[in-house]
């Protein structure tokens, strides 16, 4: 295993723990973004540059911008609500 | 010309010509179009079934056949179990289309493209041949599952249901693809039958026990194996009727069968030592499922709930046939699926005309509207009694073949078990057509939540519409026909030989040699046990029936008295359904870790 | 240290569904479905990887280079895919589940008991 | 289930899975000493049977490409399942939810339009770029997609201080998503008709580096490109829709 690849996994292990805990939603939305990141690195290291492209469309862009346009719209359902009443 | 390619790809280029046109269709043209697919794929897989009784056929995709013996493609291996499935699916699918012809709210042409989808990934995960194939095809009926289970997005238990069926399920594909990974480091390939005998040149080692137990667990949650049952009740209780059809017709049923085909096709030979220790494990669960489902189906005010109960009992009973691991039990167990397929749908089909009529799935609301509704109470009754197992429905075989292969491995015991889900379930039903079709038993007290059922349908409840009615008929006589035409089970008994025999699968994928040609066993009828087990069975059932319709009236007597003692048996079972997520999610981890546990000790 | 990877492997799974057991917001529920997933990529991408191997594209590598599996690639960018259209379905419900009950939270809904 | 139970039952389980998972995989190989045949020649056989140098590109779309079919037919499944399940109900209204005030540009919202606005351009050219490279270098259809998507998404960003509801073109990226989908599965029997098998390459492989090889990789790229694009379009539109869903009386 060469040193990039270790520093990588660890990363990678870090970043899923980080993700788990991070509680609130919109924080863990760019948690999980860097986290989409570390894994593309690491996917690097692996020679999977297919994947590693992938999966920064997909880990870093596209499913943080899901989450946060869920987010607002319930944000904004809220919003609307507490006027309500 | 070989058409098992077509029947997965005819409902894919359906289903993205209505979206590509989706502007443009109407809901008229939607239907006739899906029903159109639909049919065409029953055919197809109707002749795959005719031509594999010649022998099993393969078919590599993008002409990739094998080179000095490995595969390099992937293929539909396709046998008489696997085309057989397929039909059944393809013939609920048509049943299912017929019916949603008067759904209220079909949202053309999405609705429609969902179940070709669905579809699609079925049949695909019926004929495929190829491990991770099979897999990307399960995603593809879970995915679709998933969005058609949460269709009615104004309904607090569908949004539920399909959040707990979706988070639960997807855990279980992930933890069949770690399974996949397992058996792909090992052995470096990918087509079952080429992972066969490679897992026999290799170690036999924790990581052979290891991927098996991961892909069975995975297998296990669709299949909604105790303890990993939990979301299908929520989920089937909540989905449209003609969805519900599909769901618990066939979609538990490939659980199942999926584990029979990565153990006889793949893993068998590896692990061919070990075989009485999985045996015993697959029976206690099936056994421990089969009882849960039960017990609990006859607890249900709801009916829709109450059937997707059955359903659990009924893949415990599955798997006991599955877990015998001999072409008995096996033939046993097809003859039941197809069996009880047909009456489970009929059952649902009657719950939607119910539903139509009453606006109502409730069994409390519904003894209140009293009697009515005799010609759908005759179908219920015939499915209630298709649960029954009793004479001439083809259920009765099935559990006749079963209860045959128990004896001979040795697990008399568990007939019991299969008396016990039979008159259970039959009884549940019973009580349930006494109280909707007759207006028989008390009023208890009013259930906890339950609010007025959505109509399905458009129309007035004055009539059932014919296109709800004439489907659940057919289905239901479809169920006696499996046990009234001649030479259909002696022809299950030959297909489960087939299905069994792991090495002519894997000389026919990869060496191309001919299949052993479908044959018919020596006429078979059931023993005179069966008949006395039979009758047993239609008793219990009578008897669960009564006490459910009129226990109460008897307070102070014997009946009150144990019904207080199982109280204290179901209250807690019914508090561990408790809708919670994450406690299925926990439950679900630990049925990893016990299934995996108990294949360790019995298979050291 | 050549366990590493598979180490990781098994502690994202571990770690995620940690996560989806004690989540108090779907939202945050989905996203660490997402880590659970992460674990077999790891997995199998670790499973395909040979030593002083690089990838398997012979754009300017000649073929007789020491490659890495391709297979193993094609199979997570699958993965990927699936990952992320489970999740929008999922972001999809939790949408339709904060209209009804009012809340994300798993602990508060409950229209299915028994 | 009360919390402590539940984590209970789950750590338990936990501690049995991880047990589990560790005696599975201490069966792998270690790391870097893989030996799969199947993959082995799949690497070597891509450039003397296909004359395309990715041999991930051929292993998708080729040896294995009736996985990649139905996967792009998941990611349409989703995005179906995702319009049906934010559909809007007869039962609810809809709701104008913006105030007008965040819709009036600023000073800075302009700005950063501009600065999308001028992005859209490499970065659709970079989508196409890595669509029809996808049988040549790194990426392909489902890469290139989800960035051409990016851009458009930008387009669509870039014009917000319009009424989106109208401007929305749903029906559009549907049918771009029905079209791709559709597509592969219609290519693949260009290959029943051509040269005998479902999914078989029926185009002359070419040359070794050129962007015409490969037979029929590119165009099966093109059509994943269109439908991953379409797909996340109609996704990423169905959560960005101003209206929100309400029920009855609610609003």
């Amino acid at each position: 295993m060469t040193a990039v690849q270790a520093v990588a996994l660890v990363a990678v292990a870090l970043g899923g723990t980080a993700v788990v805990f991070a509680r609130d939603p919109a924080r863990q939305a760019l948690v999980s973004s860097v986290f989409g990141i570390s894994l593309a690195v690491l996917f690097l290291a692996f020679q999977a540059p297919d994947v590693a492209l992938s999966q920064v469309v997909v880990g870093a862009v596209a499913l943080p911008a899901m989450i946060m346009l869920t987010l607002r719209k319930i944000i904004r359902r809220e919003e609307v609500d507490r006027g309500e009443r | 010309m070989d058409v098992a390619p077509y029947a997965v790809v005819v409902p894919l280029i359906a289903a993205g010509v209505l979206t590509g046109l989706a502007t443009q269709v109407n809901r008229a043209i939607a239907e006739t179009l899906a029903l159109a697919a639909a049919i065409a794929v029953t055919v197809f897989c109707a002749i795959l079934l005719v031509r594999v009784a010649a022998g099993a056929e393969v078919y590599w995709f993008g002409g990739w056949e094998p080179r000095a013996g490995l595969a390099i493609g992937v293929s539909f291996t396709v046998d008489t179990f696997g085309a057989g499935l397929a039909t059944l699916c393809s013939v609920l699918m048509v049943a299912a289309l017929v019916l949603m012809w008067r759904y209220r709210d079909t949202d053309a042409p999405h609705f429609q493209t969902l179940m070709l989808l669905f579809l699609a990934g079925m049949v695909g995960f019926c004929l495929s041949g190829d491990l991770f194939n099979m897999f990307v095809f399960f995603e593809l009926m879970s995915v679709a599952a998933f969005a058609l289970a949460g269709y009615k997005i104004d309904e607090d238990e569908a949004v539920e249901g399909s959040l707990n069926f979706a988070v639960t399920n997807t855990i279980g594909s992930f933890l069949i693809l770690t399974g996949i990974a397992l058996v792909y480091g090992r052995t470096g390939v990918l087509n079952l039958a080429q992972i066969s005998g490679t897992l026999l040149d290799g170690p036999h080692d924790g990581l052979v026990v290891v991927a098996f137990c991961l892909l069975a667990a995975g297998f296990f949650v669709k299949a909604a194996v105790v303890p990993f049952h939990f979301w299908l009740a929520d989920a089937y209780a909540v989905a449209p009727t003609p969805v519900c059809l599909l769901f618990a017709g066939a979609m538990s049923e490939l659980g199942i069968y999926a584990v029979g085909r990565i153990w006889f096709d793949g893993f068998a030979d590896a692990l061919a030592v070990h075989a009485d220790g999985l045996r015993t494990v697959l029976i206690v669960a099936g056994c421990l499922t089969a009882l849960v489902g039960a017990v609990m189906c006859v607890l249900q005010d709801h009916i829709k709930r109450l059937l997707a109960f059955a359903t659990i009992a009924y893949v415990g009973v599955f798997l006991i046939g599955l877990g015998l691991l001999t072409s008995d039990g096996v033939a046993g167990a097809a003859v039941y699926i197809v069996a009880d397929g047909l009456g489970k749908a009929a059952l649902f089909g009657a719950a939607g005309v119910v539903q139509h009529r009453r606006r109502s799935v409730s069994l409390q609301r519904l003894r209140e509207l009293g009697p009515g509704m005799a010609a759908t109470g005759v179908v219920w009754v015939v499915g209630a009694l298709s649960f029954a197992a009793l004479p001439p429905f083809g259920t009765f075989l099935g559990k006749s073949l079963l209860e045959d292969g128990l004896v001979k491995e040795g697990y008399g015991w568990a007939i019991a078990v299969l008396i016990a889900t039979s008159a259970l379930t039959a009884g549940a039903a019973l009580r349930a057509a006494g109280a909707m079709f007759l207006g028989w038993g008390e009023s208890g007290p009013p259930p906890a939540t339950e609010e007025e059922s959505v109509p399905e349908e458009e129309g007035t409840p004055e009539r059932t519409p014919a296109v709800l009615f004439v489907p659940t008929v057919v289905l239901a006589l479809g169920a006696l026909a499996v046990g009234l035409v001649p030479g259909l089970v002696e022809a299950f008994e030959g297909a489960a030989e087939q299905f069994v025999d792991g090495s002519s699968y894997t000389a026919v994928v990869l060496r191309g040699a001919n299949g052993p040609a479908l044959e018919a066993a020596s006429s078979y009828s059931a023993p005179a046990s069966a008949y006395v087990y039979s009758a047993l069975t239609f008793a219990g059932a009578l008897a669960v029936a009564a006490v459910g319709l009129f226990g109460s009236r008897v307070r102070g007597s014997i009946v009150a008295r144990t019904s207080d003692a199982t109280q204290a048996v179901v209250a807690p079972l019914r508090a561990l359904h408790s809708g919670h997520i994450g406690d299925y999610v926990a439950w679900l981890v630990a049925g990893v870790a016990l299934l995996g546990g108990s294949f360790a000790i019995a298979l050291q | 240290m050549s366990f590493l990877p598979y180490g990781v492997a098994a502690w994202l799974l571990l770690i995620g569904l940690y996560g989806i057991v004690t989540s108090r917001n779907l939202v945050h529920l989905i996203v660490c479905l997402t880590v659970v997933q992460s674990s077999t990529y790891v997995l199998l991408l670790a499973i395909g990887y040979r030593s002083g191997g690089t990838a398997p594209i012979f754009a300017d590598i000649p073929s007789s280079r020491r490659v890495v599996d391709p297979i193993v690639a094609t199979l997570t960018l699958t993965d990927v895919v699936v990952e992320a259209t489970v999740a929008a379905l999922l972001l999809a419900l939790a949408v339709q589940a904060h209209r009804r009950f009012g809340t994300l939270d798993p602990n508060e809904m409950g229209a299915l008991r028994g | 289930m009360s919390s402590r139970v539940r984590y209970a039952v789950f750590g338990t389980g936990a501690l049995g899975l991880a047990v589990l998972l560790v005696w599975g995989l201490a069966g792998l190989p270690d790391l870097g000493d893989f030996a799969g045949r199947y993959g082995h020649v799949l690497a070597h056989s891509a450039v003397p049977q296909r004359k395309a140098t990715s041999s991930i590109s051929v292993t998708t779309f080729d040896y294995r490409g009736i996985d990649t079919l139905i996967e792009e037919f998941i990611l349409f499944t989703a995005a179906v399942g995702v319009m049906v399940l934010l559909r809007v109900q007869r039962a609810e209204e809809e709701v104008p939810a913006e105030p007008e005030a965040v819709r009036r540009p600023t000073a800075r919202s302009a700005s950063l339009r501009s600065l999308g606005a001028a992005l859209v351009g490499p970065i659709l050219v970079l989508g196409i770029y890595i669509v029809v490279h996808g049988h040549l270098t790194p990426g392909g259809g489902f890469q290139g997609g989800v960035i051409l998507m990016t851009a458009l998404f930008l387009i669509y960003l870039a014009g917000s201080h319009m009424n989106l509801g109208r401007l929305r073109p749903l029906g559009a990226m549907e049918a771009s998503e029905g079209v791709g989908a559709a597509g592969f599965a219609v290519i693949g029997l260009g290959g029943v008709v051509l040269a005998g098998s479902y999914l078989e390459n029926f185009i002359a492989p070419g040359q070794v580096g050129y962007l015409v090889s490969g037979g029929d990789l590119p165009l099966l790229n093109i059509a994943v490109g269109l439908e991953v694009m379409g797909a996340l379009l109609v996704v990423l539109g169905e959560f960005l829709d101003q209206r929100l869903l309400m029920k009855k009386g609610q609003a």
